[in-house]
């Protein structure tokens, strides 16, 4: 099998559905001659055809209005929103509509939509090219919310998604796209290749949504995280010293409850890391879960660690990425008490 | 440049308010026939004046005149002047449903009920609308039953929508009629993506959607007319312009300064103000902006002009912000009478075979009452099974949804 | 001082405000001429003229990103959004723009604006009438969330909102507009009139941003909770016989931490409650914040009360309200174990 | 109606591609001087042919001619040229600085000089421009210090913007210059906000916004038409159509089926469609509209038709998705060529002269760039302190951010 970097495992996905269902197509601004600004739907316009894969006005909330419509009449479209950050435009559609469509006709009408967008800081990119706004998603009655972490997964999942019957928000770590990245920004840029999750099948498989995995199985202390974070846990990890379970969500809404119980019932003690703003983030629904499900299990507060609550500064990117040291810090608190 | 005199802002205020003689002498109306009818394949840019004119058809003896007159069989406008009472029937009763406390909501189509029967007699049975809220008028002249449309108002245990929305926010695939939202213009951009999807497949079907001359102000009014002349969707997307937006006037919405017909101008797609008081005027612009997306030639704007005869809904009071004898000064009558008095005109039809039409649709709508009634209502506790709340979320029930239904008891 | 129901005295705030500010302005959808569809701001324009407050064409991403444009040029605009299910088609300006030009700019421009709108259940509204984004907006840096649960506070609150000098969401409990209400829908609506709290001064004065109030002491269990909710808690509280502390938050973000942590340490059990939906409410916050400062005065987990997951279903209102019956079992759940 | 062809969906292409030859035989040219200039009270319905044309004053001779010729001091002729000049010679440096890897991106504004600067020329000192990224030149024409322009994107100690934003996101509220959105479109309305404050207050100044055509797609280009019609805000929208949006043609965004300045149309506002690179034209078109916002008499839109010479970005790479020499192709040149043509015909300017501005220039802007970095860069450490990105949040901090700063170790 091929070494794929997180891109390649993206188009692979696109390319292998666009092959197998007539009724997949892809639209968004730039996706189509040029490929996308991160390359995630190069050649799918060349060997699928313009009307598979194209370029759309600039207007999110025009794509995905556009996506709803074409979702009743029976297609599964798979819209690219070019950054997390200019989702908001789209928000109604997406909350309003895509979310609420097979509810409000009692099943008259589904919405088999995925919308794809890279997310997340780690490339220097300020306020509107680094955030992390899957709470703003999580929230919202009748969508999934999945971020991949590895190449594997990454194709696995994006065609679950678009197999999904649900519209499903797709976000992708866009500092994974060409390496796994642990945060340690000081350090050389690694290639996929050297890492096992790159050897991705190069037809047809599927991630199931709704299903965690483990990053890295321990047994002092559980963290719970999804997407770049999960490389971070990893490396605070051996850095901490400490023997955590790390989670790799990959679902954020249905979540892997089976499995988040399993750890912190083995641990006792969670870490919830993301690099979304701290206040009102994923990690808050995480914590309340835990202490819902586990509270007689934990033997300190469950920590939180996560983006600052201010908007990204550019020229503070590591300081306000939560990095590998405010993990680890995280987990000798966790583990201290 | 300095020294100028001082700025000042400009609102727009409506020419009369409660307490007012209504006046609609400052709104031109050109006589039926004189608008020229273009082949299907005109460019949009040579029928610019379009927008700004009126295409009619029915002259003041009510008549049919003109290019427009789409010179139908009387069996179609029979068919189009019961749609239209009915329509009526069913709103009148409804509304007093309401104010009877027997349904919570309620919103009437009075006076705009042209602007959707038209349409569904002149659409194939096939094609996709995308409605507003006061689009009934195509449901009941598809033939959708009643019985579930009123079941829909009662939220009983019938009611199609499972209780799940406010009265009159109607969803049937199978009659080609796209789920209400309550959020306002959403469905129009939904329409243009169908109307994609349809030229992606190698269809022949359309989709049609209307919008309040209000919710033309929404982004998704803008969203739909850009990207169906980017990709030339076979669309046609009409703006019911009837004067008000529950209180603000159309003038709030830009209407004072150009017609929303003409802002079809600037996306290059044809721009159509039609009477949309008029049977056989709407008819016949449908006729024409449905064959021109079925070639392959793309969208048009249409703006129905027409005026909302009753309030905004049940929870609104026009008398509050406008004159009580506006709907009998305007100046484009009744569609419901003009059809009649063409059929009249043209010896197919009489006030005793009205009245009696009126009688029928009248006992039809209460005997469908009566029905519905024994079905049951929401205050009698007649309504889809409790968990069913829980349902169709998401297309399988996930776990935190399952736990919150048995933490409800239902 | 006259009684006050709750929409008297938001109009009496603006129309202080409007008298005290010429900076001051209002519009929106229907605010003009007819004063509202909640009347909120009838009389405004007959009294303080057309360009003071008026009609705004239905755009609501318009009518914010007007007001930013205002905000930006030194007047303090008051919008409202007819509905707060109506919101989303302006969050992008609220979330991109609002929040987060004084941080962009460095303090160069700031956006002293004030978004009031009618939010949450009770009134048969349906999907689209009835919904609580709060937390939509607690996850975002640069936003205050503030909701007020009775005349006094509502008019005091709303006047510190417009002198704030930062984007402040004003969330109005639909539900308590003309009466207080705790959930019992089958008893007749009571007036404000009865409650103290409609004691409303007519002229100006504040009630600070980021203080909770006590809407009823107690030792044995803390309420967390704002807007309708306050009223249901504290009538569950008397139905479970539970001697709650019910804390009205009346400001989302800041949170009153001190007034959270105060009663928490004295109760060791908390519930929190609000009608938005459960995963990733501003509930969830709510979780992690006691658990972080809290955790080891906690007796049991932390009970979270709110609507379920699903829209808000028109037939089933008192099914998704979660009324007095289902915030009292949840204090009972907090108090056994 | 059944049995017609099939439907198909179109997507529109450019004419060229990389490895074609660029071709603008499509591109009509009116001669300089051809469009009348109407009167600032003209109704907007009257000039709507203005949207369809070209308004140039400069011919092939670069004489200035006809009515549009704002028949300029040479001195304020010199201001521009120097004006744009350095916003070339400057974009050029910090385009290198970039590729050096001392700052992490920028955006050039070649070939579109003519767009910012002439306005800025044209515009009173404090009426307000709400910019999109590529008008870095009002900031240099109004005379901001290009040092504060650098350190900004250098993001070091003394960036004004205290390393909040990516480089070219500059903010100026001394400069009239609103703080620059990475979000597309969303300044639009609010220089009609702001437009409307101004008129509220009965002050005289007005707004100005600039927007690309691409983004005109987004919702927020029809929010700031329709409330600036509604209210009538003394407001200028240009529509910056520079033929390309990253790697999509104009094509996307709707400009093969109308032109932008014809959008104004349907809001009953006066478009005008100018020579973008020609500096008379773009100043007397700015004059014009100014005046007629100035007397109360409203918006215009205006398209300034022009060529996005370089990348998108430093992130783009042009040459994947459009031919190598579409910017020698382009029919309407070079602003600064044109104009400096212009000035040698008048007498006013020779090559020498130019040269040696050119020389001037260049070494300004170098030593610029050498006092910037003896103040630091962003890879030496030098920005603002960290404990500032917890401040301007709010405008006070509050507990739950002075934690985070504390547990920052800020
Ligand atoms: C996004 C959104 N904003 C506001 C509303 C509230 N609202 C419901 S109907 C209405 C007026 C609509 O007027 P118009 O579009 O002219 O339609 P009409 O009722 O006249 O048919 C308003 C403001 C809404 N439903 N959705
Ligand atoms: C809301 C939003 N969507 C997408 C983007 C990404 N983006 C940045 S610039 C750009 C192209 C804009 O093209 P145009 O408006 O023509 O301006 P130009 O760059 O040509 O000056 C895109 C798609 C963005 N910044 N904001
Ligand atoms: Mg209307
Ligand atoms: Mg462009």
């Amino acid at each position: 099998m091929p070494a794929m970097n997180m891109i390649q495992a993206l188009n692979s996905a696109l390319d292998v559905m666009l092959g197998r269902d007539p009724n997949v197509l892809i639209f968004g601004e730039d996706v189509g001659y040029f490929g996308g600004v991160f390359r995630v739907t190069d050649g799918l316009q060349r060997k699928h055809g313009v009307t598979r894969c194209f370029d759309s006005p600039i207007g999110e909330a025009g794509i995905v209005g556009i996506a709803v419509g074409m979702g009743a009449y029976g297609l599964r479209p798979v819209v690219e929103i070019q950054f997390a950050d200019y989702i908001y435009p789209a928000y109604d559609q997406i909350v309003s509509e895509a979310a609420r469509i097979r509810y409000r006709s009692a099943g008259d009408f589904h919405v088999p939509l995925t919308i794809r967008t890279p997310y997340g800081g780690g490339i220097y990119g300020g306020q509107t090219h680094s955030q992390s706004p899957e709470a703003l998603f999580t929230h919202v009655a009748g969508i999934k919310t999945v971020i991949p972490s590895n190449p594997i997964d990454a194709k696995g999942l994006l065609m679950s998604a678009i197999e999904d019957d649900d519209p499903v928000i797709f976000l992708e770590p866009k500092r994974l796209y060409n390496g796994p990245f642990d945060g340690h920004h000081e350090k050389p840029v690694q290639p996929w290749a050297k890492h096992p999750l790159s050897d991705v099948p190069e037809g047809y498989y599927t991630v199931p949504l709704g299903e965690a995995a483990v990053a890295r199985p321990g047994r002092d202390l559980t963290v719970l995280t999804y997407g770049t974070m999960v490389h971070v846990a990893v490396a605070a990890a051996e850095e901490a010293g400490v023997d955590a379970d790390v989670i790799d969500l990959r679902t954020l809404v249905p979540v892997d409850i089976k499995a988040i119980v399993k750890s912190v019932e083995k641990t006792g003690r969670c870490v919830v890391a993301h690099e979304a703003t701290l206040t009102s983030g994923y990690g808050a629904e995480l914590c309340a879960l835990v202490q819902e499900h586990c509270f007689y299990h934990l033997e300190a507060p469950v920590q939180r660690i996560a983006g600052w609550d201010t908007p990204y500064p550019h020229a503070f990117e590591w300081e306000y990425f939560p990095g590998p040291k405010r993990v680890a810090q995280a987990m000798r608190r966790a583990m201290e008490k | 440049m300095r020294n100028r005199g001082r700025l000042s802002l400009r609102v727009p205020q409506p020419k009369h308010r409660p307490g007012d003689k209504a006046d609609f002498s400052n709104v031109a109306v050109p006589p039926a026939g004189s608008v020229e009818r273009p082949p299907v394949d005109v460019k949009a840019r040579d029928i610019a004046g379009h927008a700004y004119s009126m295409i009619r058809v029915l002259d003041d003896e009510a008549k049919a005149v003109g290019p427009w007159n789409p010179r139908l069989d009387p069996e179609i406008l029979h068919k189009g002047l019961r749609a239209m009472m009915l329509t009526r029937a069913y709103d009148d009763r409804m509304y007093r449903t309401q104010r009877q406390g027997k349904i919570s909501f309620y919103m009437k189509s009075t006076g705009e009920e042209a602007a959707s029967v038209a349409y569904a007699l002149a659409l194939e049975r096939d094609d996709m609308c995308f409605p507003s809220y006061r689009q009934q008028g195509l449901l009941i002249a598809r033939g959708y039953p009643l019985i579930d449309m009123m079941c829909q108002c009662y939220s009983n245990a019938r009611d199609p929508m499972k209780g799940r929305q406010l009265p009159v926010m109607y969803s049937s695939r199978d009659y080609g009629f796209f789920t209400i939202s309550g959020n306002l213009g959403t469905q129009f951009p939904q329409a243009v993506g169908w109307a994609m999807a349809s030229a992606y497949k190698g269809d022949d079907r359309i989709a049609v959607s209307w919008i309040g001359e209000g919710a033309t102000a929404e982004g998704d009014f803008h969203h739909a007319l850009n990207f169906a002349t980017v990709y030339r969707a076979p669309v046609i997307l009409n703006v019911v312009n009837n004067q008000w937006a529950i209180s603000s006037f159309q003038g709030i919405a830009g209407g004072e300064e150009s017609t929303f017909a003409s802002r079809a101008i600037g996306y290059g797609l044809p721009g159509l103000r039609v009477d949309g008081n008029d049977f056989l005027a709407v008819y016949a612009v449908a006729q024409w902006a449905a064959e021109r997306a079925r070639a392959n030639l793309g969208a048009t704007l249409v703006e129905l002009y027409t005026y909302r005869a009753e309030g905004h809904s049940t929870s609104d009071d026009p008398s509050r912000y406008r004159p009580s004898d506006e709907w009998k000064a305007w100046p484009l009558g009744d569609p419901i009478d003009r059809l009649k008095r063409h059929l009249i005109s043209i010896g197919a039809w009489s006030e005793q075979q009205h009245e009696a039409l009126t009688e029928e649709l009248t006992t039809l709508v209460k005997e469908t009452q009566r029905e519905v009634e024994s079905i049951g209502t929401l205050a009698d506790g007649s309504r889809a099974p409790t968990q069913s709340m829980f349902e169709d979320v998401f297309k399988d029930i996930p776990w935190h949804l399952s736990q919150q239904r048995e933490q409800s008891g239902a």
